[in-house]
């Protein structure tokens, strides 16, 4: 893949519905390897970030498929940093608890595992409203 | 739009379901029904097969949260088998393997639930 | 609305996508008063027909949304008929067990009402097998 | 696309779910993540207010069939006030009425939970 195509193709713009995420992933899949990095890295790298775009959709953008998300790769010489920006609903992260799986269950509901999933696979994860955007920045560190 | 397919089987009591392909927010719906027909025809002995799932995301393991007291209210069992290192490794990381139990092949659990 | 409009808009096709639920309510609701019938009661075949779309989406097309299904109604004398086909998994209506809610609730699941509520809607449910396609037909008699 | 809007508000001790426009599979799964939400927040006791609501279809209905038993099991309930007489039709025709309370407004149905 020629440095153009990576420059040309470090964004992509989807519609919050979650027919996107395969997409997602594999954007995210092609410009980590695109810079010569582990594959299997960067299978996690495109699962936090299939993570965060699936949170946009149900959450800010409350499953309706007119929202559009933003997906932006910067490859920094020690970070591996995505951009994911909306315009739906906002939200404190710090009001999220840790996930209590066992309870969960106990009450046979899924979920709360998102957020904490991403935290996990990256080394930062952040949030940021600017105005009537949402910004989720997630980086990974190389070495 | 990712590729995922779901089928089951029968084994004497037990029910085994293959998942291949993508596992996501977008296709965990599909393993939803599945463990609503299991359900419904009062099958909760089941062993989910991972031989040929590639991928799974927090949308997926939320739906074996989802069921699994039913099964186990009902003297049955979701137990996993033959997962890929890199999907092991999602599970791994949220502390499935303290609450489920997971085998290297169907045989192993199979022979786990007939014990 | 002019006969020949009726005539010509007496056939939906939409993709297999939950998305696409209102535009057939809205097909039904129209076909329904174009024919001069109580507002009221086109609700309700509409909302079979909705019924009828959803599970072919979930259960025939397993919730994938480049399946076809093609809705069709027809004005008789005594009867309005829809006629509802697709491609997906063929299924047996009759080892459909008939809903039981507390044991759903039970179990906090929900789901089951779609075919029983179809039944008490409309006053004929049939399914068929024709090779490889399945065909639904809704009719509800007039007086 | 269906039209439909969720949101909660507290009165008291209770939380009223106002639902608004067409709740449809399509829509469902909206209000699935608002029950999930007060489960996390541990509010058991909920009025939902139809009001707005136009419309309603099974995948509907199968929303509070999944999580009215958490509510009771919490000493909470999920209880319906304001409904349309069409939408009350469909929970009628499924034998919802022996198995849920209806009120014609938010006020009856708070005033159960305080009795
Ligand atoms: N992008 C977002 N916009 C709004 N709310 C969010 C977002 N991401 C997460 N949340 C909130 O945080 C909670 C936890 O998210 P998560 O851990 O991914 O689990 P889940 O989505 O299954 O609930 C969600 O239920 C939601 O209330
Ligand atoms: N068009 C269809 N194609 C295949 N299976 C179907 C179809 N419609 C219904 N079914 C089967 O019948 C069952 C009952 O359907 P229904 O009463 O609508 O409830 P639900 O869809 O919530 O399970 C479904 O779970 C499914 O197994």
């Amino acid at each position: 893949m020629s440095k153009e195509k990576n420059i040309a193709n470090n964004e992509l713009v989807i519609y919050s519905s979650t027919d996107n995420l395969s997409e997602v992933r594999e954007f995210i899949a092609a410009a980590w390897i695109s810079y010569g990095y582990d594959n299997k890295e960067g299978m996690k790298v495109a699962l936090s970030v299939d993570e965060a775009c699936t949170n946009i959709i149900k959450h800010a953008y409350h499953n309706k498929a007119n929202g559009i998300i933003k997906i932006k790769v910067e490859n920094k010489k020690d970070k591996f940093i995505i951009k994911i920006t909306d315009k739906g609903s906002h939200f404190d992260p710090n009001q999220v608890p840790e996930p209590n799986i066992p309870e969960r269950q106990k009450n046979k509901r899924g979920g709360g595992l998102g957020m904490f999933l991403m935290k996990k696979l990256m080394d930062e994860v952040k949030y940021m409203n600017k105005g009537r955007t949402n910004e989720l920045i997630l980086v990974k560190h190389l070495n | 739009m990712a590729d995922f397919n779901v089928s089951s089987r029968e084994q004497g009591q037990i029910c085994i379901i293959d998942v291949k392909g993508y596992l996501d927010a977008h296709t965990a719906p599909d393993l939803e029904n599945e463990f609503n027909k299991l359900i419904d025809n009062q099958q909760y002995k089941v062993v989910v097969n991972f031989d040929e799932l590639n991928y799974i995301s927090s949308a997926g393991l939320g739906v074996f949260m989802a069921y699994v007291e039913t099964m186990r209210e009902h003297k049955g069992d979701i137990k996993f088998s033959s997962l890929k290192d890199d999907v092991y490794n999602i599970f791994d990381l949220l502390g499935f393997p303290v609450l489920y139990e997971f085998y290297d092949n169907d045989e192993e659990a199979i022979f786990k639930f007939n014990q």
